[in-house]
């Protein structure tokens, strides 16, 4: 039985003679890109007119795409066309989006450039509520704060200041710069309406119990 | 098909034959076949077997009528549209079989014929393109996209902006906050004229003759300057309820001398 | 001020230069694979690396891919890498089975195509019979046609055109590579002329009864 299928398949090979190696090379390029999954030799030549040899054809198409921005991989038994490694960079495309500053972010930044040098503790005294850890490291991370000399005080606790790149975005020479309450106040920046939110204040006084009577110090003229 | 109906029409069937029948349904079956009184016109237009532009619309209009015709001797029902096509065919005809009457308005016969003309061209114009079009090669059945499409796969970064405004508005806001807090009473440094009331009725069967009411102050309340003027106004206020109440008498020498209170006996009353 | 600026972005463009264009070309390669909608010239140029020119690196991939069992094709403004369509045979499997458009969708397409933008009352006027409206909802599901800018004639009526996705799908670069669109033109066959004697149509034209010369504007090159 063996013997007479192989003798069938001989006379058949003859009868219908199998596409040039390169027409065979385009046929499997083209499976291997339109298929959903990846796929075997035998799916292939099953596909491919008769006589038609997928493996040999694949050699050429592997070889073709040496270098090039897509490769061909073998996966288990199957074959797939995907990406080149050093490419995969090109499959992810970072957008930038602009996003206003949260109100606590700019707050603590203000309170920062203001009362610079100054402790969690203080800007916490003063916001009336306390500071996440999140809007100081985002301050920290846009480099607009960093820390400044620790306090004397008890506990030693650090301070933050604010830096040149805050300085050179909002376009101030020194922190000096920064207008003052009264100036605030006839430049119409004072809202005279109470704000919400303001009731109890809930401050963690724990790291530094220091009175913060520097704190106006700047605007003392 | 529709040439079909026309040899019928050549020999008119008389009576209800097999044959006469079977022509209804044929002509049902080609009615529901056209879409629309122009594509009917479109049809019959093929049986002169000349390109469209050389149509005799006068012979066309000819063929319609008699189609309608037909119809209506086997009483079939036309929808509306056929018969107000057939209506202004027969118009159309009269127009162009009569000769122009300078009187009349609107387009000749023979511009309302050319018109009928171009839209029968047109319309089979698009019905060739049509099928040129759906003849093409066409993704998903000649060719095909990726198989295994990657997506892009999206990273969103956020930057921060604020201006001086900004800042400057946010700590002005801070800076006047306090100016606007509500006021909140501190229960810690508040003694109540309850608390105080509750002492004083407790303590004042106690005393005999004047006390200064500054005596009655409870313990921990004379130090701290806040509390104490609360627990002094509490005992003050206390001190004069009691007073109303006729429980007590109090005296002040003068002004700024300090008060001083006695229990009322009901004797002394 | 001015000069310093100019200088910085000299430096700029030297200190990242631009890949060689066989890499650019890797890169559109691998962008192109990946996808299998069309991608547009400014979108591979925002994922490429920066002074990177994807239009001159396709020039190079669309030579590469000639004759090969994938095409690179260009629909509107985008390109996209299909597979060769002698070669659909082999991809029978892949056949998703589309709905069959009847004769009236058929119809109002290839109007829609050829006509564009064109009205639904211009649809039925070269139809001679209503347009339905499961018709044009099929059309607009199967995304082939969407709505295009309201014609400025009395009702301000809206008009339909053919999407990206009908190109696609039927292998066009342009709406202007439509099979006999010059032939049909030079017929004078894309004209909408003024009904004269208003033949009798069962047509809603409520919404627009004017002619519309602009019709062929898409197509005037």
């Amino acid at each position: 039985m063996k013997i007479m299928g192989e003798s069938i398949v001989k006379k058949e090979e003859s009868l219908f003679e199998a596409p040039p190696i390169s027409e065979q090379e385009r046929m499997i390029e083209a499976i291997l890109f339109a298929s959903a999954e990846p796929v075997s030799i035998k799916d292939m030549n099953a596909r491919m007119p008769h006589g038609c040899d997928a493996a040999e054809a694949l050699v050429y198409l592997r070889k073709r795409y040496v270098g090039r921005g897509v490769d061909v991989m073998k996966v288990g038994d199957a074959w797939v066309i995907c990406t080149a490694p050093d490419l995969g960079f090109l499959m992810q495309r970072e957008t930038v989006e602009t996003r206003k500053l949260s109100r606590a972010a700019i707050e603590t930044l203000a309170i920062i450039a203001y009362h610079q040098p100054v402790t969690r503790a203080e800007i916490e005294e003063i916001r009336g509520v306390g500071v996440s850890r999140g809007t100081v490291d985002q301050l920290l991370e846009m480099e607009w704060i960093r820390f400044g000399r620790r306090k004397m005080t008890p506990g030693r606790p650090v301070t933050f200041v604010v830096t040149e790149a805050f300085l050179g975005h909002f376009g101030l020479e020194t922190a000096r710069d920064l207008p003052g309450l009264k100036e605030l106040r006839a430049a119409g920046l004072l809202e005279n309406r109470a704000p919400s939110g303001s009731l109890p204040l809930n401050v963690d006084k724990s790291d530094d119990e220091d009175s913060v009577e520097g704190q106006t110090e700047l605007f003392e003229d | 098909m529709t040439e079909s109906i026309f040899e019928e029409d050549k020999s008119p069937a008389t009576g209800q034959s097999v044959a006469e029948r079977m022509a209804a349904e044929a002509l049902i079956v080609d009615v529901d076949g056209f879409e629309g009184p122009l594509d009917l016109l479109l049809t019959l237009s093929r049986t002169q077997k000349v390109d469209l532009r050389k149509i005799s619309v006068l012979e066309l209009a000819k063929q319609y009528l008699a189609f309608v015709e037909q119809a209506k001797k086997l009483r079939l029902e036309l929808a509306a549209d056929y018969l107000v096509m057939a209506a202004w065919l027969a118009f159309l005809k009269s127009r162009l079989l009569l000769p122009p009457d300078p009187t009349e308005e609107g387009p000749s016969g023979a511009e309302m014929a050319a018109h009928l003309a171009f839209q029968l061209e047109r319309l089979s114009a698009m019905r060739d393109a049509a099928a040129r079009l759906m003849a093409r090669d066409r993704l998903g059945r000649d060719f095909f996209a990726r198989g295994i499409p990657e997506g892009v796969e999206r990273t969103r970064r956020v930057s921060y902006s604020a201006n001086l405004l900004d800042l400057m508005q946010a700590y002005a806001r801070l800076r006047t906050r306090d100016e606007f807090r509500p006021f909140v009473m501190d229960r810690k440094s508040v003694f109540t004229l309850e608390q105080a009331l509750e002492r004083m009725r407790g303590l004042i069967g106690f005393a005999g003759g004047w006390v200064d009411i500054s005596s009655y102050l409870p313990e921990g309340w004379d130090g701290d300057p806040e509390r104490r003027r609360s627990a002094t106004a509490s005992t003050f206020a206390a001190s004069l309820e009691l007073a109303k109440e006729g429980k007590v008498e109090l005296r002040q020498a003068e002004h700024y001398a300090k008060i001083e209170l006695r229990k009322r006996d009901e004797d002394n009353g």
